[in-house]
Parts: structure tokens; sequence; C-alpha cells
């Protein structure tokens, strides 16, 4: 177990140490392209002057050559640095630092650690939805299928499926928020200062979100649950006389969501650095969000810290989802 | 040192909202005159709606982004300029901000800065008994030093330095307070201030006026670890309010600064003893909850295109609505290095479609079809200037765009690209306007949509990127940010000013007509008739296309009081320091 | 393990499980009779034949949407936003008349701002949006298959490189690094057709080693099988028997990730464009319309429901297809 | 159905000549896409206490339909299941799925072919075993675990109590067969049904198993079914054999009669593909030419009549016309053929029993 934790744990390093190289290297070589200088993606919307931009160049140490300056980056990363603008007295920034936004003067750290608990709050929320609600969806149209219930269920979530979260936001938000006014002011606050105006911001972007999510598991419960009922272990229970309600609950439902396990851990932790759309639907400023607009402001330091931050929530959420699968299912040995 | 003046402002629509850089006034639209208690369309534009002295309440304000910063000299938003007189004073401020002239007056100092007869050495006095925000005095070293920190550019970047650093005598590698120290062109005793400048400088009042140019505490400045870049998180206030807590991207509140006197200030009438600005990036929102009258007012940008349908279509509403000329300009850059000829050029503008394109930056309240390029209450400003007339409902000229194109050489039409800035709700909208106008008489446009990050300043704002890109066209704007022509046009018309990036003369007009007259004017040898010479002059070359002077729409609680536009700092907004709320 | 879901490919990974855990088993060798009986079995699934018809309606308008809205007599390129043929309100630029601008001229209406025909700019989105969905399932096809196929067949390093590659390509925050790509390339060219290779290549690039796990599980199982041994003692090459034995066993369940895949890209293109990362007007994009109809939703909201709608028949669609064909060629599903 | 509600039979409790098992006309079809399946058409088959029932006949045959419809457990599914399983005096077709539920594993257990397959993988095999106790005991779950493990030792589970919290997969394949022995056998059911017990195991622990099943079965009186493909097993263990073709009862007969008289060409074929170690090494095993009927389109006339050999020796082709019923031919022994009684007697000794 402990060699097996050692093995995954040194994948998952790698993994991120890949994503913040292919980060890295996709906005320095745009600017290389472009023949500009970087500094710009760090302070352009007002062009510094000829003498600014040495300065900036040297301060940045963009004058360095690029493994140089990715050194600098990853060292940050690994043992921290001090933030200095050569003025003030340094910041501490303490490892894990993603370094510094000279666009929004703020420590990169800072700027994620505002938005995680929005994506925290945005996926837990929805994936507690989700999974109640897909996987009862699933259960019942598996326990009868190709009865109306199943059709009506299947057809259903087909349908969730294949509406995407920017049509589905807009309409919730027309309906509820605009509508019926039922939740004039959703803006977002964090649930430690204010439960019912978290809950409020929140309920919508569950909904949504939930609402596609929960169709995909509906589907997967179903296929998984048929798959199971199907085996000779059903069967056995069965002759055993046990009622209805204990196989399917004990042990269909308990071989059928094994396999859900790995897909749900994974899911969600995809969905905390990557709910782009959601976020941009409800105005949620998470991660996803902390992206879009890092992303449209070039702000670098940021979206190689959000990228890292996503990566390394899926690769703790493969992580967990590995080491969770030997427990739940003892055929597994590690 | 060759860097002349630049890097005046630019005006461009970013992720969600405007980013207004500072203006100048406006000639104002029609609107009531003022009268208590009730309340007009426009009555803010140039009056004063519900005049009142009830103290107390807390202004709740909202706006779709943060500052871009709260330190005074790094911040180039309007909307952010209209905050900083909230909190900050400089030696000058603007007394009247709405109306078609926004007046100066001292704020700081006693009176208006007194200077040689060549313009190049100021001085001001400062008046006695001011305080900072922590009770220290406020002293002509802060003043100096607000105004040298300016010159750490890689500290104290985004603001509108290089007005300073163009105009202030300093060694070439004077790089600011933090590295080098004292700048010995700016002297001062214990009231007085004197600037001596490089080069001449009329406008120098209006410098003066920024907030860019407002004390900052000498060395201590916000206090331990709200130095150089940290500034932005305390600034120290010398304005009736001072900073109670701010959490960036979400919320800022203020509070009154007990230091602050009334008898020192005669430009500011603080009613609310609260004002507090939340940020609301969803345009939806901030509409849904200003028509609810649970905020008081948008304080970035105008309202969003929900409120603004209701507006128009409900009386009730409209009348707490104000829509204000500002004073900025909309244009098409047309670069000579991709259309070099000037006949295809002027083709472009022949079959333009201005109603179109007043359309697809949001309507008529928008903004009006300019005929030329200075907007109304700068000096060479016509209403009926028009050296491409494009037809009654300007919709465009096609008869004449296609003798141009034959005088061009080029009769069924050529193709080229048109940059605009992404994301943005008019970008695309204006290309697919003008992609089909131009198609009308052959012209073929393609997009070159571009990151509003980097698009002024490394992509139409590099002519070599301009030129290797083949961007024939480029959507662009501008605003003053003080109202002279010599501000409205030097960094955008003054072969001097063209740089290799950032630079702000998109087409790269070097004509020596209007540089003629641009160097003439800092010395005050130009006279307003000049300037219609120049704007002839610009127009003339066809690189400057005019598409609107822009207006925005806005919308104040009916409960606010003592509501008047600023004209003169943030294109209308409301002057969000005088404004009551009733007392509640 | 690793199976990441970026939001925009919302069917992804859980489908695809499905998928995978259905094709298990022994499987009969894939022959005229099997997709005979496929076939039978599809043709008495009415709603995946109904979806058949709207694919094939969906692929006639995007192929002929040029001769198609000339007939009908409007290019969604024409504004009608300036008097004297102006639909629009000229103060709040809204179109006039009842459910955004519907008349006997104009059958779904015209856009806010800019009064282009609506009917006409969805046909030529269904154009933009198939192009993108084929080709980038095209591009998935080609590297899963072949890489799949090229794992599972001869195992070893080669296996052992291509599924650890697929591995940390699938725990990739895709969707982040997608965007930034795109960004990124925009920075250097504003080319279409660059634009269009490039939202391609990250859809179909990213989306490769879903099918790629796929092709590599049945290649795996399919030749240990008797008739791969058979071939093989008599001496057929490791290519022949990738031609004749292989392939042939693995095009039921690529038919089946193939339909499934198509409607999950073109979500994903619509994401983008919604992201205002994919397509840029003039081109017309159903994300992008969408987009932009947020900005007037409350006001115009016909202009919201019609793009979507768009998407949603059109994916919902392909997926009824995509399940009708899986049931099809698996019998086992349906029991 | 024939009988729609639940109904105790006439004598309550079982006599001589009231069997304790008894299967009437039953038919299993199921529906599919492609037609209906009859995978059981129309069996009888009596049983009493203290029997072992073998059924024997190739996979698809609808040996195993036959014991799960017995058990209930195509109840709730697309099958359509009619004619009358008496037992104990209640009949089961028409009963409800609870009534049924309540018999399973008290009154009735089975074990099933791939124990490892037919047990949990996720849960222990004593909690597997607990939990068939307890259903059916009101008992706590310190005493269902005594209960088992006193049950795993019965069984010849060494270190019972140590393995009672094992998984499926950490046991042997017989060990696995033992505890679903275990299992099936803890409620003590006076009914055991074995399908394929043994199919899946080592030759060796074949043996082991069929004795443990008959020393079980001896200890409790009860009656067992055993289904099975192996001649062998059948011989061995049971009392009466069953022969089974397209679903159908072909032969059936008490054991030495079947394996001595057997009068149906299917049965002839079972048993020239026996390997036998009483006979010549050299001779060899015949297998029975073609393929099992499809139970969607079963053939017209006598189910067998594709691959029977004989069928050209019955005049007016009938085999092929007409079904042929089930009939005596000697107490105790029925066969359902065209061919004249006597002529198969003929046969079996001229062209049969040599070859076997």
């Amino acid at each position: 177990m402990v060699r097996f934790i050692i093995v995954r744990v040194l994948g998952a390093i790698v993994v991120v140490w890949i994503v913040s190289v292919v980060t890295f290297l996709i906005f320095q070589l745009g600017p290389t392209l472009t023949h500009t200088s970087p500094v710009y993606y760090y302070v352009g919307k007002i062009p510094p002057t000829a003498e600014g931009l040495k300065l900036l160049t040297d301060r940045f140490g963009f004058n360095l050559p690029l493994y140089a300056q990715y050194w600098h980056f990853l060292s940050g990363i690994l043992f921290g640095q001090s933030i200095t603008d050569g003025v003030s007295a340094p910041i501490p920034c303490p490892s894990p630092c993603f370094g510094y936004s000279f666009r929004q003067n703020e420590l990169v750290g800072n700027m994620l650690l505002q938005a995680a608990p929005v994506s925290i709050s945005l996926a837990a929320g929805a994936a507690i939805l989700w999974l109640i609600g897909g996987v009862t969806v699933g259960t019942i149209s598996a326990l009868r299928p190709g009865s109306v219930i199943d059709r009506i269920g299947m057809t259903g979530s087909l349908a969730a499926v294949s509406l995407p979260i920017f049509f589905t936001g807009p309409i919730l938000l027309l309906i509820f928020e605009y509508q019926l006014g039922w939740l004039p002011d959703v803006a977002y606050a964090p649930i430690s200062q204010d439960p019912l105006q978290w809950l409020k911001s929140m309920i919508l972007p569950w909904i949504a979100l939930a609402f596609l999510f929960a169709a995909l598991y509906a589907r997967l419960t179903r296929s998984n649950m048929l798959e199971t009922m199907g085996e000779d272990y059903i069967r056995t229970a069965r002759a055993k006389g046990l009622s209805q309600r204990t196989v399917v609950l004990k042990h269909g439902l308990r071989a059928a969501l094994t396999p859900i396990v790995t897909i749900f851990g994974i899911d969600v932790g995809t969905l905390i650095g990557t709910t782009v759309i959601t976020e941009t639907v409800f105005n949620l400023r998470g991660l996803g969000f902390l992206s879009i607009q890092s992303i449209q402001n070039e702000d670098l330091p940021v979206i190689m810290g959000v990228t890292i931050v996503a990566a390394v929530a899926l690769v703790i959420a493969n992580l967990i989802v590995d080491i969770l699968y030997a427990v739940i299912d003892p055929r597994v040995t590690v | 040192m060759k860097i002349k003046i630049k890097g005046i402002a630019v005006i461009s629509v970013v992720v969600a909202g405007a980013l207004l850089l500072a203006g100048c006034a406006s000639g104002g639209t029609s609107g009531g005159s003022s009268s208590s208690g009730s309340s007009t369309f426009n009555e803010a534009v140039d009056g004063v709606v519900n005049p009142s002295t009830v103290q107390g309440g807390t202004l709740k304000l909202l706006s779709s982004t943060d500052c871009d910063s709260w330190d005074p000299a790094r911040t180039y938003y309007g909307w952010c300029w209209n905050m900083q007189r909230i909190f900050t004073r400089s030696l000058i401020g603007y007394k009247t901000v709405n109306g078609t002239t926004p007046v100066l007056a001292p704020d700081l100092a006693t009176t208006m800065g007194t200077h040689n007869a060549d313009f190049t050495k100021w001085t001001y006095t400062l008046k006695s008994g001011l305080k900072w925000s922590d009770g220290k005095p406020i002293t002509t070293m802060d003043v100096k030093y607000g105004i040298e920190r300016l010159f750490a550019q890689d500290v104290i970047n985004g603001g509108p330095s290089s007005y300073f650093l163009a105009t202030i005598a300093h060694p070439a590698n004077y790089a600011g307070p933090y590295k080098d120290g004292d700048l010995s062109s700016i002297q001062t005793t214990s009231d007085t201030i004197t600037f001596n400048l490089s080069t001449p400088y009329s406008d120098f009042n209006y410098l003066m006026a920024m907030s860019a140019a407002s004390p900052v505490p000498y060395k201590t400045e916000g206090g331990t670890g709200f130095v150089g870049a940290n500034y932005t998180k305390h600034p120290m206030a010398s304005g009736p309010y001072e900073i109670q807590s701010y959490t960036p991207n979400q919320s800022i509140t203020f509070v009154r600064n007990k230091y602050w006197k009334q008898s020192t200030d005669t430009i500011r009438h603080p009613l609310a003893s609260k004002i507090v600005l939340t940020i609301d990036s969803s345009a939806a929102d901030i509409d849904s909850k200003l028509k609810a009258g649970t905020y008081d007012a948008r304080a970035d940008n105008s309202i969003g295109t929900t409120l603004q349908q209701q507006i128009l279509t409900q009386p009730a509403l409209k009348k707490y609505a104000d829509n204000p000329t500002t004073a900025f300009t909309r244009y098409f850059s047309i670069a000579p290095s991709v259309i070099p000829n000037v006949y295809c050029r002027e083709a472009i503008f022949y079959a333009t479609n201005k109603a179109a394109l007043v359309q697809a930056f949001g309507g008529t309240t928008a903004g009006t079809a300019a005929g030329s390029m200075t907007p109304p209450t700068i000096a060479g400003h016509s209403d009926t200037a028009n050296m491409y007339p494009d037809g009654a409902n300007n919709t465009g000229n096609i008869k004449a765009a296609k003798a141009a194109l034959v005088k061009c050489g080029k009769p069924t039409g050529f193709s080229t690209k048109l940059a605009y800035n992404t994301p943005s709700e008019t970008g695309p909208k204006v290309f697919s306007a003008m992609q089909t106008a131009l198609a009308r008489v052959g012209i073929t446009v393609t997009a070159a949509p571009a990151a509003t990050a980097s698009y002024y300043s490394t992509y139409i704002g590099s002519p070599a990127n301009i030129k290797n890109q083949g961007l024939g066209i480029a959507v662009a704007a501008w605003g003053a940010d003080f109202p002279t022509g010599y501000g409205f046009w030097n960094s955008i018309a003054n072969g001097a000013s063209i740089i290799p990036t950032g630079n702000t003369d998109y087409p790269s007009l070097n004509d020596p007509t209007v540089n003629k007259i641009l160097d003439a004017a800092p010395a005050g040898k130009a006279t307003d008739a000049d300037f219609r010479t120049l704007d002839d002059a610009v127009m003339k070359q066809a690189v400057y296309l005019p598409i609107l002077f822009g207006k925005s729409l806005y919308y104040r609680n009916p409960r606010l009081t003592n509501v008047t536009s600023d004209n003169a700092l943030a294109f209308g907004l409301y002057d969000f320091v005088n404004v009551g709320v009733g007392g509640k | 393990m690793s199976l990441p879901k970026g939001e925009l490919e919302v069917v992804g990974e859980s489908e695809q499980v499905a998928l995978d855990s259905s094709e298990q088993g022994p499987r009969s060798i894939a022959g005229r009779s099997l997709w005979a009986i496929a076939w039978r079995r599809l043709r008495r699934n009415k709603a995946a034949l109904v979806s058949g018809v709207i694919i094939i309606i969906l692929v006639i308008v995007a192929v002929f949407a040029g001769v198609l809205t000339n007939l009908y007599g409007h290019s969604y390129l024409t504004q009608h936003n300036t008097a004297p043929n102006s639909l629009l309100d000229p103060a709040t630029n809204m179109p006039l008349g009842a459910f955004g601008g519907i008349s006997s001229t104009h059958w779904l209406g015209v856009t806010p701002v800019l009064g282009q025909d609506i009917l006409s700019m969805l046909m030529f989105g269904a154009r933009s949006s198939l192009i993108i969905a084929s080709l980038s399932t095209a591009l998935s096809l080609l590297l899963g298959v072949s890489l799949g196929l090229i794992a599972g067949y001869f195992r070893g390093w080669a296996d052992t490189v291509i599924s650890r590659t697929m591995d940390v390509l699938l725990s990739f925050p895709t969707l982040l690094l997608s965007i930034s790509l795109i960004t990124v390339v925009s920075f250097i060219t504003t080319s279409l057709l660059v634009r269009f290779c490039v939202i391609i290549f990250v859809l179909g690039f990213f989306g490769f080693p879903y099918i790629g796990r796929i092709v590599r599980g049945q290649v795996l199982s399919i030749r240990e099988k008797e008739f791969v041994d058979a071939a093989r003692s008599l001496g057929a090459s490791n290519g022949w028997i990738m031609a004749k034995e292989i392939i042939p066993n693995v095009i039921g369940p690529i038919l089946v990730y193939t339909t499934l895949t198509i409607p999950n890209y073109m979500l994903g293109e619509a994401g983008l464009s919604y992201l205002g990362v994919g397509l840029n007007p003039p081109t017309a994009s159903w994300g992008q319309m969408l987009s932009d109809a947020g900005n007037y939703f409350q006001i115009d909201p016909m202009y919201l429901f019609l793009p979507g709608l768009a998407i949603f028949i059109s994916v919902m669609a392909f997926n009824i297809f995509g399940d009708g064909l899986r049931d099809a060629l698996d019998p086992k599903s349906t029991r | 159905m024939s009988i729609t509600s639940v109904s105790t039979s006439p004598v309550a409790s079982e006599t001589d000549d009231q069997p304790f098992l008894r299967v009437k006309d039953l038919r299993v079809h199921f529906k599919t896409d492609d037609g209906i399946v009859k995978s059981v058409d129309g069996l009888t088959f009596d049983l009493k206490r203290g029997e072992i029932l073998g059924i024997v006949g190739e996979s698809g045959s609808g040996k195993s339909v036959t014991s799960q419809a017995i058990m209930g457990l195509h109840k709730n599914s697309n099958a359509r299941i009619t004619g009358e399983i008496w037992l104990d005096g209640k009949e089961l077709v028409g009963a409800s799925e609870e009534e049924v539920r309540q018999m399973r594993g008290s009154e009735m257990g089975m074990i099933f072919q791939d124990p490892l397959s037919a047990l949990h993988p996720f849960y222990t095999v004593g909690a597997q075993i607990s939990e068939a106790f307890m259903v059916h005991n009101k008992v706590s779950k310190k005493e269902a675990r005594a209960q088992t493990v006193e049950m795993l030792k019965k069984v010849g589970i060494p270190n019972a109590a140590d393995r009672y919290g094992d998984y499926p997969h950490q046991f042997s394949g017989g060990m696995r067969q033992r505890a679903m022995i275990a299992m099936a056998l803890i409620c003590q059911p006076k009914l055991l049904i074995a399908d394929e017990p043994t199919t899946a195991l080592d030759v060796t622990v074949q043996a082991q198993i069929l004795e443990l099943i008959k020393s079980l079965h001896e200890e409790l009186n009860s009656a067992v079914i055993l289904i099975t493909h192996d001649l062998g097993v059948v011989a061995e263990t049971c009392d009466k054999v069953l022969v089974m073709y397209g679903g159908q009862c072909v032969e059936k007969g008490l054991v030495d009669d079947l394996f001595y008289a057997p009068e149906m060409p299917y049965t002839w074929g079972l048993l020239r593909s026996m390997p036998r170690m009483d006979r010549d090494r050299q001779s060899r095993l015949l297998p029975i030419p073609g393929q099992p009927p499809s139970l969607i389109n079963i053939p017209k006339g006598c189910v067998f009549n594709t691959r029977c050999p004989f069928s050209d020796r019955v005049e007016g082709g009938q085999c092929f016309t007409k079904h042929p019923e089930l009939l005596d031919t000697a107490p105790n022994h029925e066969v359902r053929c065209h061919i004249p009684s006597e002529e198969r007697r003929e046969i079996l000794r001229t062209e049969i029993l040599p070859t076997l």
C-alpha cells in the first residue's frame, strides 16, 4: 500500500510538472512569436515607456534564459520566495508561491485562496445533488428496464446531457432571478459569513450543473445497475430469499456504484479547477472565472497558478480515487 | 530622452465594461433646469438634481469591475478618477464638473498656478491646515514626493505618468525617489512648490488636476507594508472620505475623514456619511438591483442593455436617467502602411455606414454620428464639418465611394483586415456592420480580433504589427485626459509621438501642418482656429475615420440628492463625492 | 485510472465507461450477419430512426446552407439595422414585433442590434458546428485508433509509452490549456482557417485518449482470440492480422463512439465560442449566438431560445442515434 | 397462467403418493426483440423428499431456466411462466414474489455453477452466509455468525472461524463451492437445487463436493435436483434422471433405466459422448452431430428431428410434422419419441449398446 501510494504520488507530481511546463511554454512562446516583450503580458494595459520597459524586463527577469525563468517560477512553488518591487518591504510568499500578479497587485496565492472556496462550494454542492439525483433516477430506471418510468428517466437524462449550461443557466436566471424575482440578489457570500446568502448564490448554479451531471450519472448508474443485476451473485442473493430492496440496495448498488465512485471523484476534482462556463454564466468568482479572466487579461502568473491548481485538484482526486478503490473493492490489492 | 508627450488615454471596451479613461467636458445635451423634489431626463447633465444639504446615510454604488488601482498615480480609468475625487485632493481640482465647460479651481493650492512667460516654470502655494487622514499635516514635500513617484516606472506604472515625464525636467536616468532620491527640478519651501519644466506647457494646471499629481505621504506612503506597488491597498486620504475597508474585486467602503475640513475645500460638499462600492460582474444583476432601488447608481459605466430598454420605453423610469454626451470619439484608424493609396482610404470613408455603426455601439443613446474627429467641447470642433459626406442618414455614399475606388485604380474593390478587441459585446457587431457596409462597394473585410489586454499596446499600438498583419482598419476610441485641443490631439496626431510599441498614433500620421500646430501649442501659441485647421488637415489624410461622438446612459436612484454629472473626469458619471442620500 | 471530464465534454467519460463495460465480454466475430442483425434492430428503434433523419437533415442544411438561404431569400450577413430597411427599434436596438421579430419574411425573427436573419444564421451555424465536430472527431479517431491499435497489439514498451501518455493527457486540465492555446495562437494570427484548425486540434487532440483506451482494451482481448492465433500460426503478418482480424472487430465500438463524440464536440465548439475563444463573427456559430443572446435575454428571449434549441435538437439526435446504434450492435445492452 | 392465486394442496403434509415437489406443464418463455424464446416448454416431473433428481442436457436445453423457475427467480423479469409448481403443498407459479421469496433459502436452496461469480465480490464469505441465515431467522448477528461458522465447519472448511472474514477471491475454487453449499443449506431447506455444482472445479474436488452434497442430503432428508451435463455425476449420485432437449423433457426415468435401457435417440447420443472407464479405451467417443435447436424457432414435429439419425425410420415423416408426446414405456420411465417402443429397444440392443 505504501509503495503504491508513493508510486502514485510520484506519478501525480510528474503530471503536475508537465502541466506547469506546458502552460509556461504556451505563454512564453506566444509573445516570442509575436516579437513583443512578455512585459506587456504583465503590465500591458497602459504600455510602459521605453525606460519602464527596460526596468520591468530586469525586474521580472525576462532577460534571463527561458529555463532560468522557469526555474525561478518553480523554485517559488517549491521553496517560496519574497516578492519585491524594490521599494516596499518584500512580501513574504511562502511555498507554494505562485508568484505575484502585477496586474492585480496581489499575490497569486491570495487570489487562488479567494477563488477556491467559490469553486469548491459550487462543485461540492452540485456533486451532492447530482449524485443523489442521478443515482436514484438511474437505479429506478434499471429496476424496470423498458418501463414508462425508465423511458421518462432515460429520455429526460438524454435531453439533459444535450443541453449546454450556457443555455440552461440563462434560462434559470431568467425564470428565477428576473421573472419570478425569487432570488433578487445572488452575489456570493462565504458560508462562514452569511450561510443564507451563500445558499442563495449557489442554488441556481448547483441546479444547472447538477442537472447536467445527474443526467450523466443516471445513465451511468442505469447501465451499471443493469449489468450488475444480471450478475450471478445477484441471483445468489435472491436465491437466499433476500428482499428485493436488500438485493438492490445492498448487493446491486454496492457493485454498481463502485466504478461510479471513480468517476465521481475525478469529476469533482476536475470541476474544482475548470467550472469556467458555469462560473461565467452565473458570475461566480471561482477558479474557473479567475482563469478565463486572467487569460483575457494575459495575466500569466495567475493563469499558471490556476492551471496548476486545477491540475493538482485533478491528480489528487485521481489519487484519492485510486486509494479509495483499493479500500472499497477488496479484490484490488496494492 | 526622445520621448515627448505620449500615452494619453485610450478608450476601449474591456472585458465586462468600458475602460473609460478620463475625458473632458462635453457639449451639453438638452436638459431641464434644476428643481428640487422632482426629476427629469438629463437633468444632471448640466444641472443639479434635488439640491440638498441633508447629511448622513450610505451611498451604495455598483460596478462591474474593480479599479485598475486605488493608487492615485496608477489608475487610468475615468470612473476611478471619479472615485479618487472622493478621497484624494491635488493642487488643482475641477470646481464645476458638469455642463459644457468644466471649471478648474485651486484645491490644495491657494490659487491657480503662476507661470513664467514661456510656461516652463510653475509655482503653487499650499493652503494651511491641511491634514492627512492620520492627522499628520500635508506638506509641500508630500506633493513633490507624489510627483517623484511617477518617475519610478517599474513600480508606479499604469497611470498617466508620461505627461509628467515629458514635461518636468529630470536627469535622463532618474528612476524615481526609491532608487534616485530627490528630483532637483521640483523645488519646495514650507508652503510653495515650484516645477521646472523641460518644455513649455501651458496646460500644466490640467496636469496638476489629475489624481496622479496628488500628494503621497513623504517616504512613509500608506504606512508599513503599503509602500510602492502596495500603496494601492491602503492609499492615504486627503479628501473628505477615507477608505475603511477594501477587499479586492469585492467591495470598498469609504467613511468620512475626520481630519478633512470643509473650510479648506471649495469644490467638495460631501453629504453621505458612508460610500460603499460593491463589485458585481453581471451587468444584468446590476440593472435589476438599480431598478429595484436597492443600490443607488452604477459607478463605472453605462447601464446594461436590459435597463436601457426599460428606461427608454418607460417614462416613469426615464426621468431618473441621464444621457450625457461624453467627450470622446470612436473612430477607425485606417493605416496608410497597409492601404497606401489615399483614394482607396477615401472609398472606405464614403462607404462606411455610420448609422449602422451607431446601432452597433448601442444605439442612439450611445452616441451621434461624427463628421470629424474633434469632439464637442474641444477647440476646433465643428458641428457641420464633414469632408466625406455620407448621406442624409449617415448610411454612406456609395456613388462617391465607387468614384474613389476608380481613382485608386481598384474599381472592383480590394480586401483588407479589420482589427477589434475581444472579448467585447460591441466589437464583433462593429465588425459585422462595417463588413456589410464596405461590401456594398466591393471592399472585402476580414476579422482580426485581438485580446483586449494587449490590443492597444502591441497589436494596433505597434506600427510594425499593423503593417505585418495587414490591419488596414482598426477600431479605436479617443478621449482627452484634459479638455484642450492640444490634450486631445498631441498623442494621436503628432508625428513625433510615434513609437514602436504602445503607440497611440495608430495610423502613424505624420503631417507637417499638423505637427507644426501641435509643436506650437504648449507654448500657448495655438488658437482655436488653428485646431480647426488641424482637424481639416487630419481628415484630409483620410487616416482617421470618425464614427461617433460618444454618449453614456446612466440611472440614478430617485432618493439621491444633489446629483450632477462629472463630465470633467468621468464621462458624465455622477459626481459621487457631492451626492447625498437624504440622510438615510 | 484517470478519467477527467471538462465541462465541455459533457457526455464524455461517463458515457464512455458505459460503453466500455457493455462492450466487455466475449464478442462474436463481426460478420455480415452481425451487421444485418444490427440493422434490423436499428430499424425497429423509432427514436433512433427519427434521430437519423434529423441528422441527415442537419447535414443537408450544413452542406447546402448557402443554397438554402438563397432560396429562403436572406443571407445571415444582411443587416436590417438602418432606415429605411430597419427591423429594429432605433432607440433600444431590439427587433420590432413580437417574439424577436418573427414574421412571414423572417421566420425566426432577427437578431438585436444588427437585425440579421436568425434562421439563416442558424443554418450557417450548423455548418460550423458540424465541420468542427466531424473533423475533430476524425482527428480523435485517427490518433485514438492508430495509437490504441499499436498499444494493444504490440504491447510492451509501445503500450507503456502510449498508455502513460494517454493517462497524463487525461489528467490535464484540458479546458484551461485549450483556452490558453487558442488565445496564444490568436496573438499570432487571425486567419479563420487557423482558428478552425486550432479549435479542431484542441477538441480532437485532448479527446483522443478516450477512444484510444477503448480501442486498446478491445485489441488486447481480441488479439488473444483463437482466430487471431490461427491466422498467426498460418504465417500472417502483423499488418495483415491488424487489417483483417483486429480492425473489423473494433469497428462496432468505434462507430458507436463516433456518433457519441460528434455531439460532444458540437457542445465543445459551442462552449469555446460561448467563452469567446471559439469562432468569431462573421463566422456563424450557435455558441457565439448564445453568448451574444446572453446580453439581451431579458428583453429578447427568443434570441436565446433558438440557438439553444438548435444545439439541443442536434446533440440530442446524435445521442439518441448513438444509443440506438450501441443497442443494435450490442444485443446484451437491451436485455 | 393456470393458477392465479395461491392455493394449498389438498393434502398439507407429504405422503408417499403426494410428492414433495411437483412440476406440471411448466413453460418459461422470454420475449425478446428477435422473438419469443421458449426456454422451457411443457415440463412435468415429481420429486419426493430424500430423492435426488438429475436433470441432464446440453447447454441451452432449459435445465437452469427450470431450476430458476422453481426458485421463482424469473419473477419480475420479462419471462412468461405458466404451468404449476407445487412445493410442499404450495403453488409457486401463481404465488406472489414476496411469498416465494420467503420460501427461498428456507424451503429451497440453490447452489450455482461458478461460485466465484455467484458470490458477491465485495462482501466476506461469512457475511454472505450469515445474511442468508438472518433473512429467515430472527437472530442477532452474533448468533448468525456462530451458526455460519458451524455450517462452514460442516461443509469442511478448515479454520472456519478465521476464514469467516475472508472475501470470496481469497478462497480456492473448491472452498468457494463449499461455502456456496453452506449458504444454500444454512436454513436447512427441504429442496436443494444444485446447478452444475462441479463444472467449474477440478476433478478431485468434484468428487468431494458431490460427496458433501450427498451426505448433507441424507442428513437433512431433503429433495435434491442436480443439474448437470455430466452423466457420470448423474450415475453416481442420482435416483432419477430427466433428460432435457430444446426446453422439453425427452426422457425421464430411474437412473438405472436410463443408463441401461435408454430409449430416446438423444439420450443415446449423450451416452455415446460419455467416456467410460469400463469400456475399451480404443473406441472413440461419438459426439452428437449438429447444433441444438434455436429456442425461438423450435422445429415443427420432434425437437430433436434435425439431429436425429433415426428420423427416417418413422413412417410418413411424422418426426417433422407431429410433436411426439412423452409416453410411458415402462413403469417410471417416459420417453418422447415417434419410434415405436419395441423398435427403439431393438435399435438400442443392436446399434447403440455395442458403440457405448
